[in-house]
């Protein structure tokens, strides 16, 4: 195996950079709720990065990426046993195959952390705990799996995602879905008024994201080559056309473009641009990036259509963002971008076939993982002394003060 | 006139608005104060070091009223503000010598 | 003793401040609070979703004085915090039995 | 009915409300607020451009208690929160027509 | 063309540390403004991001880079035609063209970006998108095509600027002066206190600026070698030598070393040593921070001086810092550190042939730039219904209310 | 000597990284104090950036790395003399020897900004810069020549310190206790409530800590290998998993898993593993985070029992933090994770030997800095005209205020 230190340090940069879009996620979504619940938000995010990055240590990766059955992966490299020497199956690296568990553990710490927009204020911190752990391991591994892993079914079934449409943004998102629906609404919505409470604290997540994004998206190329570039660059186009796109159905609609659209519209470009990002070229990214701006701005309304409190928009944003992807993906795959693509896009010239491998995925994605977070909440729900909820009276007072024993701000001491 | 000052429960402002509303009120005016009582506080841990904190966050509401509404005006806060619980807050009444509308220079009633 | 309360529109403190001073009060206290009335809120929206905001920015000033000054002090505020526009807020005067410096204990007169 | 207000120094705050619970007050409540008088400010300075800030933080509070409690509770606060220097504040007291508490509806004494 | 792994991970780090920068920018800036127009601050720098990248990808960087004439490019790369495989005439790259591109295009998107230091609390929002637009395509472009491209005049002339401080800091400098003498001033200026609203955000804008602009000035060198390092160490150390200075002059002037002294001389430092970064060695770096920080001290008293409300100093640190930097290194340019030089400074045996040199780039760029940004402005101001500055009481009640239905902060509910 | 361009990427990103860690541990920081003292605390620790990379280009590096004396460094690299092309001896790098001046630069930095922590709330802005100056110059460069430079005796000795529990962690940790002795208590400390004011700006910096500890500690291999990797890796874990254990003693004594627990949590795990990072592998920088985690956890009330006021808990952290990795450093030391480990640790059989190395190391650390850092601050406190420490209305008006005539936020203009 030959080790490139280009390569090396650029996945380096692109491990250090996913895990700096935890906090970024934290900030981006700690910056919206209500100030009596922000330091909840945080935790939340930030914990991911303790309990996730260790249950990856310990098993998470071996199930994704150990062994070579089609659904999931075995205890091969539990405990990071053989970890530091063999690459999975199937990956021919350029870089030290630790640093591959390394980079993948910042993807299995953000995942579930996209969750906590949808049951922002009200799950007790014990319940996050628990949630957190199971979906870890039983969902996001096998996900994992299926689609990153060579031996994956989706993988080999010829289904593209470059760095996460599916497995990530999905994924979190039809999760967050299931939660909220078991979790209930907050108290109030949506009659009383639940501004952010600190946006610039949001816009700080947001640039922290998009900074993040490109080890994200680019970092998927696992060298640093052109392929890297391409997916940069895509990256960064895909959500500079979804703010536009967000902000001008915004300002058609309610006759302003707002800094949250602005925000808004970036992620959800960055989203849906996150499957296609070494597989498309040209000004395909613009494309993508403004379909997704439009198409989230007005998913984020379906929960009001369909009475579901989404408190920050995951579903709108992550589960309707990453179809979107996903899907436009099997229209602009182009092997004149990435020859190891199968099967092309359509507009390629690689007929349906893709969009219809693009779409088993998704729907198999969604399946599973509705039914398996269903599932999991609903025996914590059941277990767990308390439940997964907050009381009432906790709920209105605050997670801050609850769940943590704090308060975020004191300005006037 | 008269002045009805209300300390009541953060949360119950929209509502103690309208009902202040419907009694015929053009305006009123509110301040974020802390509250000590018989609602205890709440305690704040950091690094080990635990706060306990007495004040309660509550809401002050002021409306200028004419004599004859002031009771009226706060019995009707009282009814809307209350849930029960310790710490649904206070009313109470002040007399005015005079009062004016800045804009117009309006005084007494026509200020309102 | 008299207490004279103004709510104003908050850039007009400094203008305010300065005619009080000038008719000799030695100083004053200003509290952040928010009106209802007349003058209408505004608009905000987060993600589609529009929250009607009633409760407008202002200012309250509190000056105790004289019984006999406090008429010429309210004239005085309502003359400098007009702009003629709606929200430029109320004045009004209470009665106040009585007051002390306590620094130093004074009371009355001497307090202010 | 009295109502007793007090503009104090903030770090006072603690043994003010100590003070006053030692008296037998059940209860009162805080603002923050900005005073102006004979304390100076302080001067600000941003990239060349300095700014004079004439307000100075104080706490007000506010006491609700018998007639014939409030100048004992006035005589109290003025003890304990002097320090002997320019801004200690002030101390007033205004008449107060009936209270009320909100939980029970009862007014008067019993409402304290 | 040889691709190094090694260059290609430091160019794409690099751009995503441009990038941030402009995140970054809207921080430093949006903690100075006052409270009820933070939002307008973080959403004009915010939606350079989205807007310019776009127009970069369309037409911007085929101005900036495409074909030989000495003006102005042409539209060869427009739309990212031959992006991906070609590069710009002249250029020599061991790195994927189309990374070329991705880099220059974050430098295109924090130029405008500056501007808005200096029109803040007072533009319209639709002015702002049509000035961007404008300025970008008829200004940026060109400018960057007389200096940064091997065909531009500025470039042939044997004139210096290693990572744009004529092309961005100079260019926005003067423009935001033109800005600021159509928009007039903010209402009340000088007289009313207009106090930073958040130097805390001011500060973190702060630390990623700096930690931003080592991708500026050092992926300059387009490559992983001793360039790249020296250039790194010349912009840490001109920062630091700036804030030192700054202080110093500061607690002699004022009796207080401030805050947000500190950050301005930091900035002044940086924007002084970015067109020298790669030219200069030694403890040139720290004469040049220092005299920077100095000189813009006093600069940024020019618009007491001349009335004009340069609301966030941008004329006293980005213009007079950029003029500083672009005239010091006619002194300083060594090619000991780079051979690439062609006429050296004076203390370096060259005459004063580069000083003249310098002088003659910097001279065309502001008149040049003042001009059309003038133009462009006015013509804005008589052509959108309602002009480019808001109303009176649309400045009273903030931008982040009038021009977004936005609030920043709400603490209390 | 062959230079990289992948280690030189490596390198170049590492000190950008360590760069962004200072306004990082001043958000860190400057969450936790009062509002009134903010800017105070944001500015010292930005003050570090500025005053010692100028200090490090003079002299301080050249202290630390000139020559082969055993105790300290010459005035060989003084003035950054030969600095570009002189490796210090005894450093086979494949990266340009100036990028080592300019990687060590950073560490010099952030090692007496930690020291800020324990101080806070009152020491003079004026007693900061001498105390900073003399410091740097006389503890940093003698102990980082100790244990960094291959002809210090720390290093001859055998005893391993990968990037800087005892040069970083030990050194400011003894410091900030020495510091803390002579300057006495905050009014009002231990009675008078001071809660953190802004716990979300602490996040941020928690944050940007993590996120630049991989260019510290992975960095610390100076290229970008699987060394490199490994310490990535162990970095992560360690803060993952000490986090976990912080937050489990902190709920099983107190009842609540805290935010600011969680971010001290990982904090300690990051300054544990800091020694080491490249010596370590396997599961063992879980166990080590683990330790560490609890072990600081009870080593924060160390302030309360012996009455001494560590505002900011450096001691409990850093000095605790730093010795517990020493220490353990000697038991988990493994030559098949780094072969240039001379004697293993103790569970890798090498024998007590290591442990004992590291023991002296750490004790003399303690030693010389605290007795150093005693004398300079005593010194001090008699010949600075007010003494080291502001009054007592400057400490109640906040150091904002006094020290730099400003305020941290004015959110109500
Ligand atoms: N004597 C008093 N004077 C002024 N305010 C009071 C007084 N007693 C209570 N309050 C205010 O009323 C609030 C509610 O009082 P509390 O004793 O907690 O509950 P309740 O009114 O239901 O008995 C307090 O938080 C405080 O703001
Ligand atoms: N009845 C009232 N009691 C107390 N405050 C009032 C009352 N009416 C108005 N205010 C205060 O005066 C402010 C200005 O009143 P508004 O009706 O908007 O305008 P105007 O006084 O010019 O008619 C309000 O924002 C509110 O703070
Ligand atoms: N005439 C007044 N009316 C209302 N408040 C006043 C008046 N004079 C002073 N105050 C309040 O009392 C505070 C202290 O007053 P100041 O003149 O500074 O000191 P002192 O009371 O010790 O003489 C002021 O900050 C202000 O809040």
């Amino acid at each position: 195996m030959h080790i490139d230190s280009g390569d090396t340090t650029w996945v380096l940069v692109a491990a250090a950079l996913v895990m700096f879009m935890t906090p970024g996620l934290a900030l981006f979504y700690g910056g919206m709720v209500r100030a009596k619940h922000v330091l909840g938000m945080l935790m939340q995010n930030f914990f991911c990065l303790g309990l996730v990055s260790v249950l990856w240590a310990a098993a998470g990766y071996s199930l994704a990426f150990g062994g070579d059955n089609a659904f999931v992966g075995n205890f091969a490299f539990a405990g990071l046993h053989h970890a530091v020497r063999v690459a999975p199956a199937g990956f021919a690296l350029t870089i030290p195959p630790l640093l591959f568990m390394a980079y993948q553990m910042m993807f299995a710490v953000i995942t579930p952390a996209l969750i906590t927009g949808a049951i922002a204020d009200r799950m007790r911190f014990n319940a996050w705990v628990w949630l957190l752990t199971l979906w870890s391991l039983l969902v996001y591994s096998p996900v994992a799996h299926w689609v990153f892993s060579p031996s994956g079914w989706a993988n080999r079934l010829g289904a593209l995602d470059f760095a996460g449409g599916t497995v990530v943004h999905i994924n979190a998102g039809i999760a967050a879905l299931a939660c909220v629906l078991v979790l209930g609404r907050r108290q109030g919505w949506p009659n009383r008024p639940m501004p952010p409470h600190n946006l610039p604290l949001t816009m700080i997540g947001t640039g922290i994201l998009w900074f993040g994004w490109f080890g994200f998206n680019a970092g998927s190329a696992l060298a640093a080559n052109g392929l890297a570039v391409q997916a940069l660059v895509n990256t960064h186009l895909a959500a500079a056309a979804a703010m536009l796109s967000w902000l001008v159905a915004e300002r058609a609609k309610q006759g302003h473009a707002t800094t949250l659209g602005a925000a808004s519209g970036a992620v959800a470009g960055l989203v849906a641009i996150t499957p296609c990002a070494g597989y498309v070229g040209g000004m395909a990214p613009i494309l993508i990036g403004a379909i997704a701006g439009i198409v989230c701005f007005f998913a984020i309304d379906l929960k009001h259509r369909f009475s579901f409190d989404d408190s920050l928009d995951v579903v709108g944003v992550h589960l309707i963002g990453g179809i979107t992807g996903s899907l436009l993906l099997g229209l602009f795959a182009d092997k004149s971008v990435n020859p190891a693509i199968v099967h092309e896009g359509l507009f390629a010239g690689g007929g349906v076939r893709l969009v219809w491998f693009q779409l088993v995925v998704v729907v198999a994605t969604l399946a599973y993982s509705f039914l398996m977070t269903m599932l999991i909440i609903k025996v914590l729900d059941k277990v767990l002394p308390g439940g997964v909820r907050v009381t009432e009276e906790d709920e209105e007072a605050g997670l801050d003060l609850t769940q943590h024993s704090e308060v975020g701000y004191s300005l006037l001491t | 006139m008269k002045l009805v000052v209300a300390v009541i429960k953060p949360f119950k402002v929209d509502d103690v608005k309208a009902a202040v509303q419907e009694l015929g009120m053009q305006g009123l005016t509110m301040t974020e104060v802390q509250g000590y009582g018989r609602q205890r506080g709440h305690t704040e841990v950091y690094r080990g070091a635990e706060y306990t904190v007495d004040f309660v966050p509550k809401i002050k509401l002021e409306v200028i009223c004419e004599d004859g509404e002031a009771t009226s005006v706060a019995e009707r806060i009282i009814a809307v503000a209350r849930t029960g619980k310790i710490g649904d807050g206070k009313v109470w009444i002040t007399p005015i010598d005079d009062v004016w509308r800045i804009r117009t220079g309006e005084a007494g009633s026509d200020a309102l």
